[in-house]
């Protein structure tokens, strides 16, 4: 037995570090194989799918960037997907942000999706480029559609042979940005978003966008979502669906996501995206339905998420065996093994 | 060429924090010295850009609402914090901004957080159509919260075939979700590397698409 | 719902030119029909509810505007209150337009338009009868009400029972048991004793729960002559706790064998804080790790090391996602309220114990709506009745609008 | 006026927006506008705290010459360094419009990378203590850990290849049991928000007047 124990107690003694390296090459060495293990949708994203896909561009979403830097990884591509969904679909999309890191986060990801030299992104064009624009004899109707305006700008531009459409800054998406006390900017965009954001992010007064102007507060609005990883998700559901009635939906990073499925089940809110294979789920949807050309990253993250998580459960289990067969769980502990 | 510069930066910065992992050392430190700085000071500008100056320092001083003056000496007192004969002072505008926010919460806390979840606990066990594991599943949603809550409750002592029983199956419901949530906890954590290991072998040493 | 209406069938339906067109050809738009206001119920006043009937070639209409204008204004008076668009309906709430704000009492007139590909036609002008008006209570609220009423009256008749010296009773909680079984173990050992506050601020109520158990243990450890550790993070947290560590060698009758550098402050960041007690932990091992208080990522380093240095570990928190992992490497956890219970407990403050127990009886209320559907849903599988939905109707409230 | 006045504007406030949410009338609609429109304004004040106290910490530790002094050098220079480029002196890296400012470059470039890299050491932590510290130790810690395993594996799409019944079960277990254990955490950390509300309109907990003033 003595000899056996000695085993494990090397075994258990060597260097963490040589568990660091195992760990950085199983997360560096799949890269290399492109797997595109296939990946099964669930009803809590379709949920959100479903619903931005019955939007147009009549109608309003918002997107809340309520997550800092360091879960970028889990919650960016989220929010990119229901962006581009949105964009695709000609939704017009309100940004906002709880912390002031999101503002910085949300114009990463608007970057991305209008970044001209990647295919099937979109092309734009900011709101002073085209709202002061010359359109010759026709005026701009202050209420112009996407595709009114489209009609307009085509006259004179020509969309990127690549692109897969335009975006347009105060028609097609809005950067309103932070706010602090958040849930109190909630509260009033219910009465009236300007009231809240009389400038955008760069400093154009919101009261003159088309889309502020077809959707004046929060109210008319048709679906929040919130992107973050930390309970502020839980402000938008009680301060703007349960105050005003707006549809909500969670993007969650997977510490999270297990907490809040419960406001799913009460019909609180429309769907949710947990963690990489929330946005992994969505990016698969995107691609099905022709609105984007390819996966993004969650979905390539996942085939390496795989591996890992085998990693992950042979240490568990080789780890509780090492510790059966060593005797660990007889010695020396004085207090009944607790939970 | 800034993209560049800001790729090579932004690597070293990753690997200085990974270096944490062999030891702690000085690189290490000064990274974690730079992001404290760095993110107070993003978060002093934007809420001065997108706060302060549209919501005050405009109407105030370019407009002219003297209406604003009120709040902008009581906004100001947080910084009588930093002399501690009139620290006192910096409780007014705490005082406000808390006191109000307490009540805002306490109604819509009680109708989200806890009467709605009550309301969706009373789900029928079985309606036509449903398959016997969804039969198990609802009984398991009211029977769980039932006994999870049981174990919860402190004022009589988990013993006799409601509070003894029940609390036991609460536990048990408790670790299965618990279980739930170190499982995904795993799957973020991994996510979050797997993120900066799609930086580091793409933008940086254009190693994979 | 309760709806007057008048309508004024008026001239300017024949002056306008999309109605002179309708007129002239077929295939050209019919108007819109009747248009109905009603009062919104439970608002400011500030609401009106408008619906329309849409024109009988509403398959072709692009959109609809709403115009309205007040009474007896001119017709240059009308302004586009809102635009629908297919698919949006026919009725709207006006007034929620910050632009064109409803006055209460204010009787208003309307008109609508609809618009197509081959022109537009307006239909006649309406005068709403009914004015918006203010409520003084929201019906739809009664249920919220209730619940914050309750509530209310539990946790001040508790905390005027816990003031009036009433004992109030608290099941025993395990964990109290552990962190006597674990100082003891410490002193046999002649091991020092690691208690980490938590790494969040003073106002986390973690926070403030670790502090009162830390209280109670120093007092302990004072009386068996254990050495304490109590590394901060956080400074306010830290003079805090070092005022009561001090409190308590002196409750214990012995100030002199406090030690001023038990309790210190280690580093405000958070992974230097970690690597600190790591330090700590190899260094001095630590017969007994308490963690207790709100942690984060680093919950699981921590527990990691310690459990590495065998340590008995007690750990406690109500951070749900640092739950997981403190069970499965900690000797003892208590998880979420068994935190604020056994501080509750142990400090004896009876407005903090009123509060517990207040809380403790809502959820007995839950509880028994909880159970009420087990026996219902069963009632119904067996009897094949309705009971869970008429259960259902009662507790549920309506949705905001 | 140290403590009393305080005190009172929170009772005062917290009462009003209580019984606010209760009555729709105009009258209580232009309070609570009053509230959304102004307080925001007062709580972007609380920046100085933040700064004031980050200032502070790390000036004494330059100017007494503790450990690590030269580090706190560094974060003084980093966080006055950002409203310096980010409000007085917007200036563009090359000094061309279309150029990303300073301020962003240093947000995006050594901001981002560095926060998402420290919450990613957890993987390898994960790693480690799943190796030497998860132990199945009692029957309960046995099944957190099972229930663990299945739903992580259910996630991924490899769990796929174990069986079309274990993703299925995965997501069982994630949308019964747990989502009743968890109901029941949620309702307790209701009725703790409620509690504290509470306990704080009425002044039984003031731990938020702070040592200020004592």
């Amino acid at each position: 037995m003595a000899e056996n124990n000695s085993i494990w107690d090397k075994l258990f003694n060597m260097d963490r570090r040589w568990i660091f390296l195992l760990m950085a090459v199983v997360v560096i060495i799949p890269f290399f194989f492109k797997m595109g293990l296939p990946i099964n949708t669930t009803d809590e994203v379709e949920g959100i799918y479903n619903y931005v896909d019955s939007l147009e561009q009549n109608d309003a979403v918002m997107i809340g960037f309520d997550y800092q830097p360091g879960t970028m990884a889990e919650n960016q591509p989220m929010s990119e997907a229901v962006m581009r969904h949105c964009f695709a679909r000609k939704v017009p999309v309100f940004i906002t942000a709880v912390l002031p890191l999101g503002n910085g986060l949300a114009e990463e990801a608007i970057a991305n999706l209008t970044d001209p030299d990647e295919p099937g992104t979109f092309q734009r064009v900011r709101y002073r480029e085209w709202h002061s624009y010359d359109y010759g004899q026709d005026s701009l109707p202050s209420r112009v559609t996407h595709d009114q305006l489209v009609n307009l700008w085509e006259r004179d531009h020509q969309l990127r042979e690549d692109a897969m459409g335009w975006v347009f800054e105060g028609v097609d998406y809005v950067i309103l940005g932070y706010a602090p006390l958040f849930h109190i900017v909630l509260l009033g965009m219910g009465r009236s978003i300007v009231s809240q954001y009389p400038a955008d992010l760069y400093g154009n007064p919101t009261e003159n966008m088309p889309m502020v102007k077809r959707n004046k507060s929060a109210r008319e609005v048709d679906l929040g979502v919130t992107v973050a990883g930390s309970s502020a998700v839980l402000w938008w559901l009680t301060y703007a669906h349960e105050s005003y009635g707006m549809p909500i939906a969670f993007g969650v990073t997977a510490v999270m996501a297990t907490d809040y499925l419960v406001y799913l089940q009460s019909g609180q809110i429309v769907g949710q995206m947990g963690g990489l294979r929330g946005a992994a789920e969505y990016e698969v949807m995107l691609k099905r339905d022709g609105y984007s050309i390819e996966e993004g990253k969650a979905f390539r993250g996942m085939d390496v998420q795989s591996i890992a998580h085998i990693l992950i459960v042979i240490l568990i289990v080789v780890g509780n065996v090492a510790y059966f067969a060593g005797g660990y769980h007889r010695k020396g502990r004085r207090l009944r093994a607790g939970r | 060429m800034y993209e560049q510069i800001g790729i090579w930066l932004a690597a070293f910065f990753t690997l200085a924090i990974y270096s944490f992992l062999y030891k702690e050392n000085p690189v290490y430190r000064f990274a974690e010295h730079v992001v404290v700085g760095i993110s107070l000071g993003y978060f002093m500008v934007y809420t001065y850009n997108n706060v302060l100056e549209p919501r005050l320092v405009r109407p105030l001083f370019v407009e002219g609402q003297l209406g604003l003056i009120p709040i902008m000496l009581l906004g100001l007192l947080y910084i009588t914090r930093f002399f501690r004969s009139v620290s006192w002072l910096s409780r007014y505008p705490i005082a406000v901004v808390f006191g109000m926010a307490m009540g805002l919460s306490f109604p819509r806390t009680m109708l989200s957080m806890v009467l709605r979840q009550a309301e969706a606990t009373v789900i029928p066990i079985y309606r036509t159509g449903y398959a016997w594991h969804d039969v198990l599943g609802s009984v398991i949603i009211i029977v769980g919260t039932l006994t999870a809550l049981i174990y919860f409750f402190f004022s009589k002592p988990h013993k006799g075939w409601f509070f003894g029983t029940g609390s036991k199956i609460g536990i048990w419901i408790i670790m299965i979700a618990f279980g739930a949530t170190f499982g995904f906890t795993v799957m973020g954590r991994i996510s979050l590397l797997i993120g900066r290991v799609q930086f580091l072998l793409t933008d940086w040493l254009h190693l994979i698409e | 719902m309760l709806s007057l209406r008048a309508t004024v069938p008026a001239m300017v339906l024949f002056a306008m030119a999309g109605n002179v067109l309708a007129q002239q050809g077929a295939g050209v738009l019919a108007p819109p029909g009747e248009v109905t206001v009603s009062d919104v119920p439970n608002d400011g006043g500030d609401q009106l509810l408008v619906c329309f009937e849409p024109s009988p070639d509403d398959e072709r209409v692009n959109s609809y505007t709403v115009y309205r204008r007040m009474q007896g204004e001119g017709d240059d008076a009308w302004r586009p209150v809102r635009v629908l668009f297919p698919g949006q309906g026919t009725s709207f709430v006006d007034g929620r337009d910050p632009d064109y704000s409803v006055r209460p009492g204010q009787i208003y007139e309307y008109r609508v338009t609809a618009l197509s590909e081959s022109g537009e036609a307006t239909g006649p002008v309406y005068v709403a009868e009914e004015a918006a008006d203010g409520e003084w209570f929201n019906t739809n609220k009664v249920r919220i009400l209730i619940g914050c009423a309750v509530f209310l009256g539990l946790i001040f008749f508790f905390f005027s029972k816990a003031q009036s010296g009433d004992k109030l009773y608290l099941r025993p909680i395990p964990g109290i048991e552990a962190i006597d079984e674990a100082i003891g173990r410490a002193t046999e050992m002649g091991k020092p004793i690691l208690y980490i506050p938590g790494l969040s601020t003073i106002s986390d109520v973690a926070t403030i729960a670790s502090l009162t158990i830390l209280g109670r243990v120093a007092k302990k450890v004072a009386e068996y002559q254990t050495p304490i550790m109590v590394p901060n993070r956080n400074p306010i947290v830290y003079t805090v706790a070092e005022e009561s560590v001090k409190q308590a060698y002196l409750e214990a009758g012995r100030p002199d064998s406090y030690d001023p550098d038990s309790v210190f402050f280690l580093t405000q960041s958070q992974f230097a804080f970690v690597a600190g007690v790591n330090g700590i932990m190899a260094r001095e091992k630590p017969a007994t790790n308490f963690y207790l208080g709100m942690f984060w990522a680093e919950s699981l380093i921590l527990a990691e090391t310690g459990s590495l240095s065998g340590a008995i570990q007690i750990a406690g928190t109500d951070a749900v996602t640092q739950l997981p992992f403190f069970i499965t490497t900690c000797d003892y956890t208590l998880i979420g309220e068994e935190l604020y219970a056994a501080s509750a407990y142990l400090g004896r403050e009876p407005k903090q114990l009123g509060a517990i127990k207040g809380q403790d009886y809502f959820k007995a209320l839950v509880m028994l709506i909880i159970f009420g559907t087990l026996v219902l849903g069963i009632l119904d599988v067996l009897a094949n009745t309705d009971l869970v939905a008429w259960l259902d109707h009662l507790v549920t409230s309506p949705a905001a609008g | 006026m140290r403590r009393t006045i305080p005190l009172l504007i929170v009772m005062v406030g917290g009462i009003m927006m209580m019984i606010q949410f209760f009555i729709p009338h105009q009258i209580s609609q232009a309070v609570f506008g009053l509230y959304t429109d102004y307080v925001p304004v007062i709580a972007g004040f609380a920046l100085i705290l933040g700064v004031g106290s980050l200032t502070r910490v790390h000036y004494h530790k330059v100017r007494r010459r503790a450990e690590n002094w030269q580090y706190s050098l560094l974060v003084i220079f980093f966080l006055y360094l950002m409203p310096v480029f980010g409000i007085i002196l917007p200036a563009s890296l090359g000094g061309q419009a279309e150029e990303p400012s300073v301020f962003h470059f240093l947000y995006r470039w050594v901001q981002i990378p560095i926060q998402s890299s420290m919450f990613s050491l957890l993987a390898f932590y994960i790693a480690s203590a799943a190796f030497r510290a998860f132990r199945a130790r009692s029957a309960m810690a046995t099944v957190l850990m099972l229930a663990a395993v299945i739903v992580m594996m259910g996630q991924v799409p490899i769990g796929d290849y174990l069986g079309k019944w274990f993703p299925a079960l995965g997501l069982w277990i994630l949308r019964h049991p747990n989502l009743g254990g968890k109901r029941a955490i949620q309702l307790g950390v209701g009725f703790g928000i409620l509690a504290t509300n509470l306990k704080i309109i009425f002044g039984v907990e003031r731990n938020w007047l702070g040592g200020a003033g004592r």
